[in-house]
């Protein structure tokens, strides 16, 4: 099983159309040459799940800008002002999800979950068309898993066998992401031998990693 | 006044309100400010939503990491002892209760402690962010602002933009009073540094409830 | 025959099912045997759903490490490229079906591939420990076991004793034949070595299908 | 902020009939010298919120041979034969949960979620009393959060500012229990200064952790 591929035959795995989840906060820990062969391969119609929008130049954000993007679930686009006018222009769908709701969304895919009962987003209009169930007296929103075809993610280190290390806050959504997606991959600042991680250390375990790029950074 | 004269007593206010041990999330903008006026007698620790708990000061120059930026995409530090996590456990922290305070702007905020600080429709739509978790999951809420908008209230008898949360903030503070959250109304606390009753109330639009032991801010 | 035999087909046959880059998660008892006979020609990942994946064989005397056992509590060792995690990921990895296959014992099982395995009302109540969650995540789930209990049937048209899960088995391999829980029923696919049609029919209650490409076992 | 105290007055935060979460699995990982003392102490009526009882002489188990303890909440009973006596015996309660589910229970009410969603248990004897969701097709039961008086768990190294690191399948239950409960007293194996530990690799942040014991192991 060899994981480590092309950033060529990485971004094969990504067709029109697909929902497509990718790691970063404010393109910080984004895996900026996964995407910058994604606007070069100019794959279009996409849903893309992210924390934010990123910026006009950098990141994500670029994806926008180049009209590759027809649905955004995101919890913030205010970064990039190219977001917000295609919105308002009606060329672009977005769906708002408060940050800690985004993540457990994607957690409770990828770890199997129908859904989680959150008190964010009640009595505000987060709160439309979902359902309200009352645990205790208190009122939470049912809200649902939310998983992708394909999670582009960044590792700082990643061994040939898909164990990952991020670094600093560069981690954000990408551990979480890296279970809700049928393929998942990683643009590895270093790609080291299998047995140079300690195990005891691993953020990402290997068997939720699909394929590995070397993102060269290092 | 003064702009920045205004944040200052704002944020030298709001600082006051920590306790040795506390676990802080400051938001973007003015409230970022309350770091610099916390007593150096208490062990305050910052979390920053992006994931970490411990965030120290601007990196000097040269020892810049792009890797660890604030929730606002800055470059900051992470003080000894600080620890990094990924979004999931950020927001767990958050919404379990273990943040003691957060302290956010607001466009509105009203008398029964709703807050609308994320959007104005058809004008300003960048998303709540982490703002919504934060304001339902900390402990204590505080609204740390300018008294009004270009002179206009913003503490009204009823918010009318998109609520960030619903009856969730407990205390307002700005330059022209301290004002908390009770099941009555709003009860003016403290009054800013030359404000009179007279003029806190021609600028806020709910009704304030006026303390017994109102008294003027000690900054 | 041999009771060390019959586990010993039972587990040669179960191995055939592991393909390469799979994530196995073998039971305890029977199904731990399953490890001596996957091919080496292919990279099969064993989870261990008390916190990591890589088991590796028993640790050599002297090399020991009290904090590294498998969920039977047996001491263990890792591969080189296993990882270890907490017990909320380990079970999100087995909930969210990054598992692909499970091997476990039962009780007994039924042609509707309902499973109990966890207890039997009055006499003896273990808990379920991780089996209903196993049962349920993994993507394929294969019963391992001896075809009768002390000559009684195992494989039963229905399930009497509590439920693990409902529906859930995929696979049912004895030292007696290999049956598929199918939409009709149990499909019979291949028989134990020496065992006849009339056999595996006599021992066990469920109805059999027999497949149109019966064939012996290949162990 | 001291966090570091004697294990006497740890087991001073333990009163009759709290609930009391102690991390291990099958004693590995478990706070061996917090639960003697628990034992040497002699509380009683405890709620134990544990994976498993362990066994009579080692663990978790020592608590339920000295009856300190009026009902479990475990996912296996079945290695500490004490256990399944004194509840055929009607001595004690024991509430089984699926370990996933366990794990979920504990992360909900430690992170402020309402519950979650799970498959496990549909159609068993473990959905009764609970309330069946449907989502998508599929059914779930909407399990509770599970929180606890106080956490007892058990650290490889710790920092005095509570930092922790857990060693290979030591770890189990402990990093939950950690986030879902008022108390969260650390047994480290050893105690370290501030700064020792790297914050990349931190698996307990120390906002979690109200005091230390040195557990004197290494």
């Amino acid at each position: 099983m060899n994981k480590l591929i092309s950033i060529e035959e990485a971004v094969n795995h990504i067709e029109d159309g697909m929902t497509v989840m990718i790691g970063g906060f404010l393109a910080v820990g984004a895996p900026i040459r996964l995407i910058d062969a994604l606007v070069e391969k100019g794959v279009k119609d996409l849903t893309l799940v992210v924390n934010d929008t990123a910026f006009i130049d950098t990141g994500v954000g670029k994806l926008i800008v180049n009209k590759q993007v027809k649905k955004v679930i995101a919890s913030h686009i205010g970064t990039n002002k190219e977001t917000g006018r295609q919105m308002n222009e009606g060329e672009i769908e977005v769906e708002l999800v408060p940050q800690g709701t985004l993540t457990e969304r994607m957690r409770a895919a990828g770890f199997g979950l129908g859904g989680i009962l959150t008190p964010t987003g009640v009595n505000t209009m987060v709160e439309e068309g979902k359902k309200k169930i009352e645990v205790e007296g208190k009122e939470y929103l049912l809200e649902l898993p939310l998983k992708a075809d394909v999670a582009l993610i960044k590792g700082a280190k990643v061994d040939k066998k898909g164990n990952i290390l991020y670094n600093k806050t560069a981690q954000n959504f990408n551990p979480t992401m890296a279970t809700a997606a049928g393929t998942v991959i990683v643009e590895a600042d270093e790609v080291v031998e299998i047995g140079e991680i300690d195990p005891n250390v691993v953020m990402t375990p290997n068997i939720f990693v699909t394929y590995i790029v070397d993102g060269g950074a290092k | 006044m003064d702009k920045n004269k205004v944040k200052e007593i704002i944020a030298k206010r709001v600082a006051q309100e920590m306790k040795d041990g506390d676990v802080i999330n400051l938001g973007i903008g003015l409230p970022t400010l309350v770091a610099n006026y916390i007593s150096d007698d208490i062990d305050v620790i910052l979390q920053s939503e992006n994931g970490f708990v411990g965030i120290g000061p601007s990196p000097k120059e040269g020892e810049e990491d792009l890797d660890l930026t604030n929730a606002g995409g800055q470059l900051v530090t992470i003080k000894k002892g600080g620890a990094f996590f990924d979004s999931a456990t950020s927001f767990g922290i958050i919404r379990g209760g273990h943040v003691n305070a957060t302290v956010l702007g607001a466009l509105q905020v009203d008398s029964k402690g709703n807050l609308a600080n994320w959007m104005i429709p058809g004008k300003m739509v960048p998303g709540m962010g982490g703002a919504m978790d934060l304001v339902v999951g900390a402990k204590k809420v505080i609204v740390a602002m300018t008294h009004t908008a270009k002179g206009s209230p913003k503490i009204l008898k009823e918010c009318n933009l998109p609520l960030t949360a619903a009856g969730q903030v407990d205390l307002i503070v700005t330059e022209m009073g301290v004002m908390e959250v009770t099941d009555k109304g709003l009860l003016l606390k403290e009054l800013g540094p030359g404000v009179t009753i007279e003029d806190i109330k021609a600028a806020t639009e709910a009704e304030l409830i006026i303390s017994e032991d109102l008294k003027e801010m000690e900054i």
